[in-house]
């Protein structure tokens, strides 16, 4: 064995990675000393130069000298295993006697009383202050019409059945405040009008429910800053947990309930590409389906429970009715509730032991108890931010409707003369107007008028008119002579048609863009007009590369191109609108003539917003992306990447094709005098249309000028802009202007925050409650959708300093961390312990863990450089193929990225990096497969570790069907990546997805049912590999929560946990003792990445991600520390309209050294 | 942004030779925006008050009014006030006002020396240079109106005399003011919420709103009490003018106001401090400039026979719009024509809808040359009435921003046009 | 009526002693229509722009909002102008503008003489004394407006540096002037017309309309080129005083300011003539006191326990009264009554009805204290929201003109108060 180790507390492992000081690796590992198999170490160095990362300069980091807190157990597996039981325990026992218990007989008659009524079991009830059993299974209704008050509730304890009625419901009244109190919402631990418990002590109790983070933001306890030691146990989650679908899976549930199984198109594809899958028409993908469903109770009742479907109609009186309708229908929709209770009971009694059988760890379930308590402190500031981002984003779309309004003004000048004829952009709208009508008179009538108008005299104005003076006296007093000729005229009212046109003067498009003045809304103008209409970009005469753009109903959005000649004949004969195809010539004459300096390629231009994607996002994308990827056939007698684009029957033919311009298409079915049609380039491909080109996938190509506005000048180009300012409050606004801010008066704030000297009486100090569902995805991953998903403040985007605005009270602190590389270090380690079993040995991980941005040794750098690509893009690469992207992913989006980059270049690209990075297929032999090879003698060229090529495979394939021509072989077993740098990881990942029971390896929690090989063969394999490294991620927060609640109770450091957002969590602390927890986070990585490697066999970890490079000390939240969130509706910025300055950044040295590496309190 | 000035009258820097700025200020004349003349023009073009025409005149009469109904409107505790625009009691402050018979009488006395001759000038009244002094002045008394709680404003309208560099006279110009007094803690919040509120008013009534802007103005270029300035500011042909000014001002200026006497300032939030003062102080004669400028358009078109044309169109918002309807006679007056003509107008202006009586003239010009000319007017609509009207009650009506001719009912016009105007104001 | 002034305060000559004057300079004191101080009051009385409180605005502003409706709105003739107050084309008349600073240049160089300072003086822009000049200033660029046909009008509002007599300052006056050109035959007509008109207007406002009256001036008594002038007076506790002055002008003045070219100036009515002057000019300032004075009714009552009460009410005309309605709480005021006050408080602003935020008040007063307050502001109706006005909508609405307490609904009032103050001001 090998050991390379110094003297001093540094340590540096065989392959030159700097590991834990000897003091730290002593304290956590209890002196187990990592030993090398030499050949491993070869193996790896081998490995590395072939890389060329072997020899590479690394620099070593200073020691961390850290007196860690006692720890229990023998290893640090035992050690996390005692924190967790001891944190779960009381609620592990309430469950238990949930479960054990008989339940009391439901109530026949409920009561209509304010606040808690208690049933007994015979039948008489009492009104109650609050249910204090230690374990509740509990439901909330809300009408939702009246606001966010909870209108109606049921808990079940194990002994007795418990309602609750608000005071909205009881009593009735005229207004009641749109703002709620503590008081409006349901008592859970303390009497009303007061938030302490009684005898001062809090219990600890368990709430169960079904989603049961919507109940939790109405229960009264909850929002106080501190004290409340409720958790709650979601059968939602606990379901994810056991049984849950991915997204794509849901779809398929869905089609399959409602037995539409071949009516949607995506369950059509998903089965024609089940039906190419070499397992013949028998598949066993629909199995999962039987032992899974989708979210929601009744679904979920039916699968643990099963039994008569559960009713749920009373709930459209919440959704739709008002408060008279629920008083009216009282009985029933308690009933309703209880009976939901009823449910959820039965199906917690049947979830439990199945999810301790299936995460077996205790950190998962004491994680999750833990997450289940998200809590965001906001002050009056909430409240401005709201009314600003409105403000702002009301203005900019008043302003971008005026800018369209004036556009279609302006094109109204195009009727006079048919000028309309000559224009590149609205030559083909409807341009036609009406007659004015008038009813014809009767024959009698009509010879009256005519007399009338026969004996109607004109009298000739005078040459000049003298000053007449005043009018007299009777002209004044009496009707004036003018008057009543306009009320005589006014009679002829009679003549028009009863229904008044609308506006029968103007063009047929305008008309339609117009209101009609008999509507009580009616404002002047295009006043309907928007951006998403089909005249708007012909309006703000937009141009790609210079050619008008152009709507066709079957290929969408495109552009002419002039200078076709084999159709113009053809123009004389048609009836409908001509195409000016002179006019184009001179539009496309003028855009080269403004450009006739060689454009710039835009071959890396600045990722536009939608490319900056977040983890989540990316991980969206690639799922939608995989579901539609034809299965990859292993054998290459079919191409899985076909490109449909050849497939277009409808695309012009060689010959005919335009000489100067290439693009998608020209489309020959289009067939415009004078012009080829072009599509516009979509991101999903060429098959599909574009529907509008102001989606954000074209955001990029307006700042890069490909896309521009020809006309109109700034109006058209600030529509633009604006439509891209209003992007995020436009999606946003109603999810958080629908947050539920519970302000808390005075005396309901702890007096810490009240007798602080910041604290403003006029202020407002209150909180949020996100609605966490704990495990909302088949990954176990948290779910939210205004929280989770908020991406950070951008300077050109409304509203998005969202997190911002979640502000700590006086004398608190937000302290919080992001873990490093989370994913790509879990990734790593894994290939690692495949690979040698020693931290470094990959390429992959060497690079994650000594990679530098400033020698390009990390990873995405190198991606970059290998590709010729930015940095930025190639982080979202490298991420998609850590989450199971393939190839057409990465061809696609350098696409999207240059669009002037082909088929083929991509392809190319896409192929040199995956070979680089993932590796090359290579193939082991079945036992059929050697034993034909052994019989056949067929010489077989094999790697080291005995895999064959693919080429190989084929040719003994065919060796071997030719001497047996009936005979189909099953000659390949495992298939392996090799050759690149991440190709071990990968094998790694496959493994575990391949598994029997795949299992994270850390906590060893198993995938859901619904994903099992068991259930679904080799379906799905996308989110199975993604699955290992984002449920293990989930692992690694569970850890953290669980020891950062063991490190604040150990050394009373006063605080709690806030939310955590993937890969980072946020905890607000007392002001004084924020340091404190800034070393407990520290020391809680620590231990969560030993705890990592412990697992997988490593009994060492590498200094530079033992701890996180930076903690944040802050007052608000945010994504780094000196973010100053300005963005349109809060120009100023944080600091200057906010009051906050930048907030502290700590790396572990800095903390050590403010508190000695003590988590002691000073004395 | 500096500019030589010789007695009022400025010279901007860039010679006002460039074409957008000759074109704008020829409409302005033209189309009885503004009273003709060399020097009127140039006090236009420097922001400051001019000789108005009847149009200018109630587009500014127009824009006052919406100035006061969104400041004293938007918040129940802006207070309207309005004080002398020459006060004995600012002696020794800004320009004088003398009478010129007693100067006369001065002259003739003859017997005074120097030092006493201008110790008499001295001792008259002066003029004010902005509205805030005023408002400092009235705080005590309006401290009696809101029971000495804070916030509140007082807002003003009124001529103010600036001195243009250089010269020894004033110009006018008309300024709005609104004096903001909030506690020491929320006058940075508050500046930057009439910042906002008057960005946003600003923009409104533009036809691109982009051109106005709003900035903050650096540190070091700060003067006087002003902790912090914001400055709207209109992107004209010839620069980036400011049109009103917010500033965070402390409570220096009203201290020294009220000689320093805390007790009579102090307000009712428990900790007896002064309150500090924010101003918004606007520029009217710029802002009209700024909204003539902003709203003119000019279009190219080519006709028929492939001339190119310039089409200009003063397109002011339907509120601001001085004139909303013009009604004229196709051809062929006669006296029962003007009759229908003249009932029509009584009937608008009894609805307060202003309107031109483009029928009295005598000199015929065909419809192509009046829209041109309406369109530089910026009047909303064109009435004509043909010899058919008396017949079936139908009027042509032209639209400025469409250019589209369409026919209504005469029974309906009026109705129409309040619809029009009043629903443009409210969105 | 002459009175002596020093330094432009006037003391009027019947010492303000007499009871009725103090109690109506009091009552606009305390109820925000005037600004306290006695110069302020003096100027006030005495018919001079003094500073105006939020009341004595909003009073002056429906005033002049009113003569302008009537005069631009009467006939299709007549244009608004705006023109300088201060202009250097009339150096020579009228009290004169110096910059301070330009002073003590003066004063420093100390090399000139006498002569020479006055000289530079002289020089300088002077101040408007009335709004004719400026007006006829303008007829030559506006004979183009109406194509040099008669007769035709051009109204103006604005301030004048008025010189009270004896001082060598200048006090100022808000004036409305309307200066009609017509032709020499029928200007006495059209005096006669406008006097009528003029009179019929300010008593259309009036509680007493028998205290406005006309008269015309003796022919001794006329000045310069005077040939006839009315006076519009109103019979204040203190005396008559004249509020508008119409006066037949000839043509003199007209000719004098053109510098007799007569070419320029004849209109067209085949005789070339040039047009006479009608000029009509109003002091707002005083008007607004003649309206105060005029609504401000006293009635004495006895109460329960038979002692002598006076109810002192302000019965300004709806359409006058600066405050439409109160807005107040009945008493226990809470967070939720506040808020349905600030909902109808915006629901009023934002139909222009102005409303006094009662409810922000934070002494508590009886709702007898309140009434009589408001009684004394003019102010039409008092709302008063009440604990029960959460359950069931219902508002109390008490009438200053009848004392009477109604119930009216939550969804209603808007609309009521709207159609009060129209129908109000139609008839």
């Amino acid at each position: 064995s090998l050991q390379v180790e110094d003297s001093t507390e540094t340590r540096i492992n065989p392959l030159n990675i700097q590991m834990l000081s000897r003091n730290l690796h002593e304290q956590i590992f209890h002196g187990v000393v990592p030993e090398y198999r030499a050949a491993d170490v070869e193996r790896s160095i081998k490995h590395l130069e072939k890389h060329k990362l072997w020899g590479k300069e690394t620099s070593l980091l200073p020691d961390v000298h850290l007196k860690l807190p006692q720890m229990y157990g023998k290893n640090i597996d035992e050690h996390f295993r005692i924190l967790a039981e001891k944190q779960s325990l009381p609620y592990l026992e309430a469950a238990t006697k949930l479960l054990q218990a008989e339940l009391p007989p439901m109530p026949q008659e409920w009561s209509w009383e304010v606040g808690w009524t208690r049933y007994e079991p015979g039948g008489e009830s009492q009104r109650v202050d609050f249910p204090d059993e230690s374990a509740l299974v509990f439901d909330v209704e809300v009408c939702t019409s009246e606001g966010n008050c909870p209108t109606l509730a049921v808990a079940l304890s194990p002994t007795s059945w418990y309602s609750w009625c608000s005071k909205r419901l009881i009593e009735e009244r005229y207004s009641w405040s749109n703002q709620l109190t503590l008081a409006d919402l349901i008592p859970l631990e303390t009497s009303f009008n007061s938030s302490r418990p009684p005898g001062g002590q809090w219990k600890e109790r368990l709430i169960v429910g079904h989603n049961v983070s919507f109940d939790r933001s109405y229960i009264k306890e909850q929002y106080l800053l501190k004290g409340s030691k409720v958790r709650f146990m979601d059968t939602m989650s606990l379901h994810m947990a056991i049984s849950g679908l991915t997204g794509f899976q849901r779809t398929l549930w869905m089609a399959n309930k409602l037995g539409k199984k071949r009516g949607l198109q995506e369950v059509k594809d998903h089965l024609k590409k089940a039906g190419q899958n070499r397992k013949g028409p028998m598949i066993g993908s629909w199995d999962w389906v039987n032992i899974s469903s989708i979210n929601n109770l009744a679904d979920v009742h039916a699968l643990y429970v099963g039994g008569p479907p559960l009713q749920k109609e009373a709930r459209e009186i919440f959704v739709k009715g008002n408060m008279i309708d629920v008083r009216n229908n009282f009985q029933e929709l308690m009933q309703y509730c209880a009976l939901d209770v009823e449910a959820t009971h039965q199906i917690f009694t049947e979830q439990l032991p199945l999810f301790m059988e299936r995460c077996p760890h205790p950190v998962t379930l004491a994680g999750m108890l833990e997450m289940g308590v998200s809590y965001l402190p906001v002050n009056q500031n909430w409240g401005r931010y709201l009314e600003d981002s409105q403000d702002v984003y009301d203005e900019l779309q008043g302003e971008m409707k005026k800018s369209l309004m004036t556009l279609a003004d302006d094109a109204c000048q195009l009727l006079e003369d048919d000028r309309y004829k000559e224009d590149p952009w609205l030559w083909d709208l409807e341009w036609d107007v009406q007659e004015f009508k008038q009813k014809k008179l009767p024959v009698r009538k009509r010879k009256n008028s005519q007399k009338a108008a026969e004996t109607q005299t004109s009298t000739p104005l005078p040459d000049w008119e003298d000053d007449p003076g005043p009018p007299s006296e009777e002209q004044l007093e009496g009707p004036c002579s003018s008057r009543l000729v306009v009320e005589k005229l006014k009679e002829t009212a009679n003549q028009l048609p009863k229904r008044r046109q609308h506006l029968p003067g103007h063009p047929r498009w305008y008309r339609k863009l117009c209101e009609k003045m008999s509507e009580d809304s009616w404002s002047p103008g295009a006043s309907l007009i928007s951006l998403q209409m089909r005249l708007t970009p012909k309006l703000m005469g937009l141009t790609w590369d210079g050619f008008p753009l152009h709507y066709t109903e079957k290929h969408g959005w495109g552009y002419l191109v002039p200078g076709r000649r084999d159709n113009l004949k053809s123009q004389e004969e048609t009836t409908g609108p001509v195409c000016p195809h002179r006019a184009i010539e001179g539009v496309y004459r003028e855009y080269c003539e403004q450009n006739s300096k060689k454009q710039p390629e835009y071959l890396d231009s600045s990722p536009s917003d939608d490319l900056m994607l977040t983890n989540a996002t990316v991980w969206a994308k690639v799922e939608e992306l995989s579901s539609l990827e034809q299965f990859p056939d292993e054998y290459g007698v079919k191409n899985g990447t076909k490109i449909k684009m050849s497939q277009d029957p409808h695309l012009t033919s060689k010959e005919n094709c335009c000489h100067y311009h290439h693009g998608v298409g020209p489309y020959d079915d289009v067939d415009i005098p004078g012009c080829w049609f072009f599509k516009l380039p979509h991101k999903d491909g060429h098959h599909n249309n574009v529907g509008s080109p102001f989606s954000k996938d074209f955001l990029a190509k307006m700042e890069d000028g490909t896309l521009r506005a020809g006309r109109g000048g700034t109006n058209a180009t600030r529509a633009l802009e604006i439509n891209k300012m209003m992007s995020f409050w436009r999606n946003a606004h109603k999810r958080i202007s629908s947050q539920m801010v519970l302000w808390l008066r005075k005396g309901e704030l702890p007096r810490n925050v009240s007798r602080h000297k910041d604290f403003d009486e006029e202020g407002q100090y209150g909180a949020i409650l996100p609605q966490v569902v704990t495990a909302g995805t088949v990954t176990r991953r948290a779910v939210e959708p205004t929280w989770l998903t908020a991406s950070n403040a951008r300077r050109d985007r409304v509203g998005s300093e969202l997190k911002a605005m979640v502000q700590v009270p006086p004398g608190y602190h937000l302290v919080g961390a992001d873990v490093d590389s989370q994913e790509l270090w879990i990734a790593a380690v894994l290939g690692e312990a495949q690979f040698a079993g020693i931290h470094g040995c990959t390429a992959f991980g060497w690079m994650t863990l000594q990679g530098k941005k400033s020698q390009g040794t990390d990873l995405h750098s190198r991606t970059a450089e290998a590709v010729g690509i930015s940095r930025e893009h190639a982080k979202v690469f490298n991420y998609g193929r850590i989450y199971g992207a393939g190839q057409p992913f990465a061809e696609r989006l350098l696409m999207q990225f240059n669009h002037r980059l082909n088929q083929t270049e991509a392809a190319s690209k896409a192929r040199q990096m995956y070979a680089l990075t993932k590796g090359i297929r290579r193939y082991r032999l079945s036992e059929e497969g050697e034993w034909l090879v052994r019989e056949l003698d067929i010489d077989v060229h094999r790697e080291d570790d005995g895999s064959v090529s693919l080429e190989e495979v084929r040719r003994i394939s065919r060796l071997a069907s030719q001497s047996s021509r009936q005979r189909k072989w099953d000659i390949v077993g495992k298939r392996v990546w090799a050759g690149g740098t991440e190709s071990d990881m990968f094998n790694k990942l496959e493994s575990i997805a391949h598994s029997a029971q795949p299992a994270t390896p850390v906590l060893g929690c198993r995938i859901s049912r619904a994903l099992e090989p068991r259930a679904v063969r080799d379906e799905f394999i996308t989110s199975r590999v993604n699955w290992a490294v984002q449920s293990s991620a989930v692992d690694y927060l569970h850890l953290m929560l669980v020891a950062m609640r063991w490190l604040f109770e150990e050394h009373s450091i006063d605080g709690r946990f806030c939310i955590s957002i993937h890969d980072e969590v946020r905890y607000l602390v007392r002001s004084e003792d924020r340091y404190r927890a800034a070393l407990a986070l520290q020391i809680t990585n620590l231990l969560t990445r030993c705890m990592f490697a412990h697992a997988l066999g490593m009994q060492d970890l590498p200094q530079s991600v033992a701890f996180f490079s930076a903690v944040d000390v802050d007052q608000c939240l945010r994504k780094e520390v000196t973010m100053d969130c300005a963005t349109p509706s809060n120009p100023t910025g944080l600091e200057r309209r906010y009051g906050y300055p930048p907030g502290e950044a700590l790396d572990v040295y800095q903390i050590i050294d403010i508190t000695k590496g003590s988590l002691s309190k000073a004395r | 942004r500096s500019r030589r000035c010789h007695r009022g009258l400025c010279s901007a820097a860039p010679a006002e030779g460039s074409e957008p700025v000759r074109t704008l200020l020829q409409l302005c004349v033209d189309r009885h925006y503004i009273f003709p003349g060399q020097t009127n023009a140039e006090l236009c073009r420097g922001g400051f008050g001019c000789v108005y025409g009847p149009l200018g005149v109630e587009l500014r009469r127009n824009l006052l009014e919406q100035w006061w109904y969104s400041v004293t409107g938007s918040r129940a505790r802006v207070f309207g006030i309005n004080t002398l625009s020459s006060s004995p009691e600012r002696a020794g402050v800004g320009p004088r006002i003398i009478e010129s018979k007693h100067l006369q009488r001065l002259w003739d006395e003859g017997d005074q020396s120097r030092e006493q001759l201008l110790q008499e000038l001295q001792r008259c009244w002066s003029v004010r240079t902005n509205l805030l002094q005023g408002a400092l002045e009235q705080f005590v008394p309006s401290l009696q109106l809101v029971s000495r709680k804070l916030p509140f404003g007082l807002a003003e309208t009124g001529s103010c005399f600036r001195p243009p560099d250089g010269s020894g006279c004033s110009a006018e110009v008309t300024q709005t003011s609104l004096v903001w007094f909030c506690s020491p803690r929320t006058s940075s919040q508050w500046l930057d919420h009439w910042a906002r509120q008057r960005l946003k008013w600003w923009r409104k009534f533009a036809l691109m709103p982009s051109e106005f802007s709003s900035s903050e103005v650096p540190q070091e270029e700060l003067e006087g009490a002003e902790s912090r300035v914001v400055k709207i500011s209109y992107n004209f042909p010839w620069g980036l003018e400011s049109l009103e000014t917010l500033s965070c001002r402390g409570d220096t200026e009203l201290l020294h106001t009220h000689k320093g006497v805390h007790s009579k300032l102090q307000f009712r939030d428990g900790r007896k401090s002064v309150p500090h003062v924010v101003s918004v102080s606007g520029n009217v004669d710029r802002g009209l400039m700024a909204f003539l400028s902003n709203s003119l358009q000019q279009l190219k078109r080519e006709d028929g026979r492939k001339k190119l044309q310039q089409r200009r169109v003063l397109k002011l918002h339907p509120t601001l719009a001085p004139i909303k309807v013009a009604l004229d006679i196709s051809k062929g007056a006669t006296m029962e024509l003007r009759q229908v003509c003249e009932g029509l107008l009584q009937e608008f202006l009894e609805a307060k809808i202003s309107t031109w009586p483009g029928f009295l003239e005598t000199i015929p010009s065909s419809v192509e040359q009046l829209s041109a000319k309406y369109d530089e007017m910026g009047v909303l609509f064109m009435v004509v009435i043909g010899e058919n009207t008396l017949e079936s009650g139908l009027l042509q009506v032209r639209s400025r921003d469409t250019t589209i001719r369409e026919t209504v009912h005469i029974s309906e016009i009026r109705s129409f046009l309040s619809r029009y105007v009043s629903a443009a104001s409210s969105c």
